[in-house]
C-alpha cells in the first residue's frame, strides 16, 4: 500500500530530515511511528501526502509513484488518505460538524450522506455536545479528535496519524486507539507516528522507528522503547 | 453537481458573513473605487456634452459680394449644401445682417446709429458636422464665383477646438487613471482578504480539496462583493445628481450641467460588469500562489 | 529607552521586510489614492488659475458723455480708482476707441469704413479685485457727472461668474471626495494588514507586551509606507508634468496648463503629511479592537 | 502565590468549564493539573493569565485580586508569569532565537542580557542549532521547546505549562521536567497541567485533579491516576 525507495529529504538549509529510508507497509498493516523529537516522523507523513516532495527516492502509495502524479492528480491522492495532522489544522471558521462534513463535501457526497455520517463519527469520538461549537471554542483535545473524525469520515483505505493522542487523556487516548483498531479491522491500512509509550506498547503491533532521520528499528510486535 | 451548486452557495453566504471585516473592507474598498470611476465617467458625460455644444456653435461665414447674382448666390448654396463636411447651411441677407448687428450692440447706440444699413453683406452661415474640417471647407468655397470672403473664426475657434481637443484627452486620461487605479486597489483588497485566510486555504488542499472547489466560493464572493459595491457606488452618484446636479443646473440654466437617470443606469451596469470581472480575475490570480499546496 | 528606540526599528525594517505582501499592498494602495488625490490637487491649481485668469477679463465700462468737462473726467477717475474694490483704471479716449473697433472688424471692412470715428464715446475701463463686485460699483457710478451708461457684460459675464463659481464648488468637491476615498482606502488596507497578523498581536499580549509596545512597530511601519506611497505617487505626478502638462503647454500656448516644480514640491509634502497622519491613526485604530486580549 | 476563591467559569454558550474551585498554590511549589480531556485544565491557566475572565469568585496571584487588575496592568502580571501554551502560540515571523528573546525585549532588557541569555536557554532545551529557524522550519516538538525556552528566559516568579510534553518523546520529555524541577528549586512556582502519566507519577508532586470542571482531587505527593 505505501512503499519508500531509498528515501531522503533535505530541507532547505540544508537539515536532513530522512536518510535513506526504504519501507514497506502492506495493504490492512497497523504501524506505529516513532523515534525522538525532529527525528523525521511528520516529514515522512507529509510526503505521503505530497505536502512534501522527497529529495531522492520514490514514494509509492497504493501502487502508484506519487512523484509522477500531475498537479492535478494530488487531490485525488489526499482523498485517498485520512489525516490526522500534528497541529490538527481545522478549518478556524467552521464548526465541528462543518470541518468534518468538509472531507466529505470535497468528494461530492450528497447531503443526506453528510447529515447522516458526520453526526455519527462525531459521536463516536466524544463530541456530541460541541457539533456547532467553533474550534477556537474547544479544548486542545478536543480539537484533535475533530481532527480525528474528519480523518476517519470517508472511511479512506489509508489513514495517517501524527501524534493523535498528544492532548488526550490516557482514557480517552485508549477510546481514539481502539477506534483505530477497528477502522484497521475493517480495512483501512493505518500509521501512527506518537511518542505515546502506553499506546505503542499495549497494542503490540509493528514499531519502525527513526532516528535523526535514519530507519533503526522495524520490528513486527514491537514496543516503544527498544527493551 | 446539483449538490455542488448548493455548496457553494451556502459557503459564499458563510464566507461573507463569518468574516465580516473582510467583506466590508472589500465592499467599501470597491464602492470607494467604482464611485470615484463612476463620477469620472459621469462628469465626462457632462463636459463632453458641453464641449460638443461649444463646438456646435462653431460656423463658417461666407460673405457674399454685393454683386453677386441670385444665380450665383443661389449656385454657392447648393455646392456647400453637396459638400459631405457640411451639415447645415443658413442664408442672411443684407438686412438680417443688419438686424443682428443692431442685437449684438443694442447697448452701445451710439455704433449702431452711424452705420448705414446696406454697409452690412449678405452671407451664408454654414455648419459643419465636425468643426475641425472648418479649414478645408472654407479654403474650398474661398475662390468660388459671388464670394467676397470667408469667415471661419481664425484663431479664435483654432483656440476653441484645441481647448475641446485637450479637454477630450484629459477625460480619457482621467478615465484610464480611474480605472487603473480602480483595478489595482480592488486587486489590493482582494489579495490582502485572501492573504489572511491563507491558511485555510492550505488545510483544504490538504483534506483533498480540487483548486476549482477552493476557488469558485472565492469567485461567488468577489462577485458579491462587486455586486455590492457596484450598487452603493451608483446609488451615491444617484444621490450626488438629485441633491448636487440637478440643484446646480436649476442654479445655472446656460450649462447643460446634467444626466438623465438612463446614463446611471447604463453607469451601474457599467461598474457591475467592471466590479466583476476584477473581482473574479483578482481572487482567481490572488488566489495561485496559495493553491500551491 | 534608547535601546527601545533600537529595537523598534528592527522590528519595523523586519516587519517590512517579512510581510512583503502586506507592504507591498499597502504601498501601492497608500500611493494610488494619493496619486489621485495629487492629481485632484494639481488639477484643480491649473483650473483654479485658468479660471483665476478668465475672471481677471471681466472689467467694467464707463461710458463718457462728449459733453463731459475734463474735470469732471478726472474726478470720475480718481473716485473710481480710490474704490476699494476696484484693482485698476484705464482711460480709452475717443480715438483709442474707433481703433479697438477697427481691430475688432477688421476682418470686416464694409463695417468700419461707414463708422464716423467720433461715433464711439470715451470711456474709463475698470478692472475690479473680485469681478463679483462689479454690479455695485456700477451702480454707484452710474449717476456721477460725465457718465452717460456704465456696462459691466450684463448676462454674459453673470454666467461667466456662475460658471467659474460652479468650477469652484465642483473643486472643492473633489479634493473632499479625493481626500475622503484615499483615507478610507488607506485605512482599509491597513485594516487588513493588521488583521492577517491579529494572532501575532494576541500573543505579544500574552507574552506580557503593554500595547504602546505592539502599536509603535505599525505606527512605523504605517509611517514608513505612506512616506514610500507618497513619494511613489509624487513622482508619478512629476513625471505627468513633465511627459504630459509640459508638452500640452506647448501644444497651447494661451492656456495656462501648467503646475510649476514648486507646487509639485509642495504636493509632495501634503501628500506626505496626509498618508502618514492617515497611516498613524488608522493603525491606531484599526489594532485597538485587536489589542484587548 | 496562586490562590482561587470560589471560582466558576461559564463561557458563553452556557459551557461550564470550571465549577467553585478554591485552591490555594503556596510560593515555590511544584503543582500538576490533571484531568481528561475538556475538564478545564486549560481554562484555569488562562484565568490565571487574565487571557478569560472568572465569571464568578476571586483569583489571586502574588497576593493581589487580578479581578481588580486596570487593564493596563495587565501585561505588568503577565510578565511575571511564563507561560507554555498548549498550542505553543509562536510568533510566525520570527526566528527562534526572536521568539525567545522578545520576552525579554517587552520587559526592556538591554541587548547585551539579550544576547547572552538566549542562545544559553535555547541549548538547554537542545536547540542550538535552530537559532535562526522560523516556527514553521521547526517540528512539533522543538516547537514546544521553544515555547519552554520562552516561558523561562526571563526567570519569572511562576510558570505555568499547559501540556508542555505532549509533543516529546519521553526521553526530551524527561529532559525537560528535569529543566523544570530545577527551576523549581531555584525558587519558581510551577504549574503544570498535563496528561502524561509517567511524568506525574515519577515526580511525585502535588496533585489537583479536575473532573468535569470539578475539584475533584489535591493530593500531596500524589500519581496520574487515583490508584
Ligand atoms: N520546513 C522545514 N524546513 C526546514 N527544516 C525542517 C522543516 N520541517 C522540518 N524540519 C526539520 O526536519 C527535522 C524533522 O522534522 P519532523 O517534523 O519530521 O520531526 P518529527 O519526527 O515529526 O518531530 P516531532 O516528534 O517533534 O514532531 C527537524 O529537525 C526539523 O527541524
Ligand atoms: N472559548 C470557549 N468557548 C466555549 N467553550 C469553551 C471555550 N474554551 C473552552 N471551552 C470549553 O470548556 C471546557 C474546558 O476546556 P479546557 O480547554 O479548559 O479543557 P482542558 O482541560 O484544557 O482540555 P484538554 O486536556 O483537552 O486541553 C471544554 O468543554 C471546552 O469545550
Ligand atoms: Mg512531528
Ligand atoms: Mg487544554
Amino acid at each position: 500500500m505505501i512503499r519508500l525507495e531509498n528515501v531522503s529529504k533535505v530541507y532547505k538549509g540544508s537539515v536532513v530530515a530522512l536518510r535513506d529510508i526504504s519501507t514497506d507497509i502492506q495493504k490492512e498493516e497497523f504501524v506505529f511511528l516513532v523515534g525522538s523529537s525532529g527525528s523525521g516522523k511528520s516529514t515522512f507523513i507529509k510526503m505521503l501526502l505530497k505536502e512534501e516532495e522527497p529529495s531522492e527516492g520514490t514514494i509509492y502509495v497504493a501502487g502508484k509513484d506519487i512523484g509522477q502524479l500531475p498537479r492535478w492528480r494530488v487531490p485525488y491522492l489526499r482523498r485517498n488518505i485520512g489525516c490526522v495532522f500534528q497541529d490538527f489544522k481545522l478549518l478556524a471558521n467552521k464548526t465541528v460538524r462543518e470541518n468534518v462534513a468538509f472531507a466529505l463535501e470535497v468528494i461530492g457526497r450528497p447531503k443526506n450522506i453528510i447529515s447522516q455520517r458526520v453526526p455519527a463519527i462525531i459521536e463516536l469520538v466524544g463530541l456530541t455536545d460541541k457539533l456547532n461549537s467553533m474550534p477556537h471554542e474547544l479544548s486542545g483535545g478536543e480539537q484533535q479528535r475533530v481532527c480525528i473524525a474528519r480523518a476517519m469520515v470517508n472511511r479512506p483505505p489509508i489513514l495517517l496519524a501524527d501524534e493523535p493522542t498528544g492532548n488526550l487523556d490516557p482514557s480517552t487516548s485508549a477510546d481514539i486507539m481502539n477506534l483505530l483498531e477497528r477502522l484497521n479491522e475493517s480495512g483501512t491500512t493505518v500509521l501512527i507516528a506518537t511518542h505515546d509509550h502506553a499506546v505503542v506498547d499495549r497494542s503490540r503491533k509493528r514499531v519502525i522507528e527513526l532516528d535523526g532521520g535514519k530507519l533503526v528499528r522495524d520490528q513486527v510486535r514491537g514496543v516503544y522503547g527498544i527493551g | 453537481m446539483a449538490l455542488r451548486v448548493n455548496y457553494f452557495v451556502d459557503e459564499t453566504v458563510s464566507n461573507l458573513r463569518r468574516n465580516v471585516l473582510l467583506t466590508l473592507a472589500a465592499v467599501s474598498t470597491v464602492s470607494i473605487s467604482l464611485l470615484l470611476l463612476g463620477v469620472v465617467m459621469v462628469g465626462g458625460e457632462v463636459l463632453t456634452k458641453m464641449v460638443s455644444s461649444w463646438e456646435g456653435k462653431v460656423e463658417l461665414n461666407v460673405f457674399l459680394r454685393d454683386e453677386a447674382t441670385p444665380e450665383e448666390v443661389k449656385a454657392l448654396g447648393s455646392q456647400a449644401n453637396g459638400m459631405p463636411e457640411v451639415e447645415k447651411v443658413f442664408f442672411e441677407s443684407k438686412e438680417q445682417a443688419f438686424e443682428e448687428y443692431k442685437r449684438m450692440f443694442k447697448d452701445s447706440p451710439a455704433i449702431t446709429e452711424n452705420v448705414d444699413p446696406n454697409a452690412l453683406p449678405a452671407s451664408y452661415r454654414i455648419k459643419l458636422k465636425d468643426p475641425n474640417s472648418a479649414e478645408a471647407v472654407a479654403s474650398r468655397l474661398q475662390g468660388q464665383p459671388g464670394v467676397d470672403e470667408v469667415q471661419f473664426g481664425g484663431e479664435a475657434m483654432k483656440r476653441l477646438l484645441k481647448f475641446t481637443g485637450v479637454v477630450r484627452t484629459i477625460l480619457v486620461i482621467a478615465i484610464i487613471l480611474t480605472l487603473g487605479a480602480a483595478i489595482l486597489l480592488i486587486a489590493n483588497t482582494i489579495r490582502l482578504g485572501i492573504y489572511a485566510r491563507r491558511k485555510e486555504i492550505g488545510i483544504m488542499k490538504l483534506v483533498g480539496a480540487t483548486n476549482w472547489f477552493i476557488r469558485v466560493p472565492f469567485i461567488f464572493e468577489g462577485t458579491v462583493q462587486a455586486a455590492l459595491g457596484a450598487l452603493l457606488a451608483s446609488a451615491l452618484i444617484y444621490a450626488g445628481k438629485v441633491f448636487g446636479l440637478d440643484r446646480m443646473q436649476d442654479a445655472i440654466l446656460f450649462l447643460p450641467l446634467t444626466v438623465s437617470s438612463g446614463s446611471i443606469i447604463r453607469m451601474f451596469f457599467t461598474l457591475l460588469a467592471i466590479g466583476i470581472v476584477i473581482g473574479v480575475f483578482g481572487s482567481s490570480l490572488a488566489l495561485r500562489r496559495f493553491l500551491e499546496v
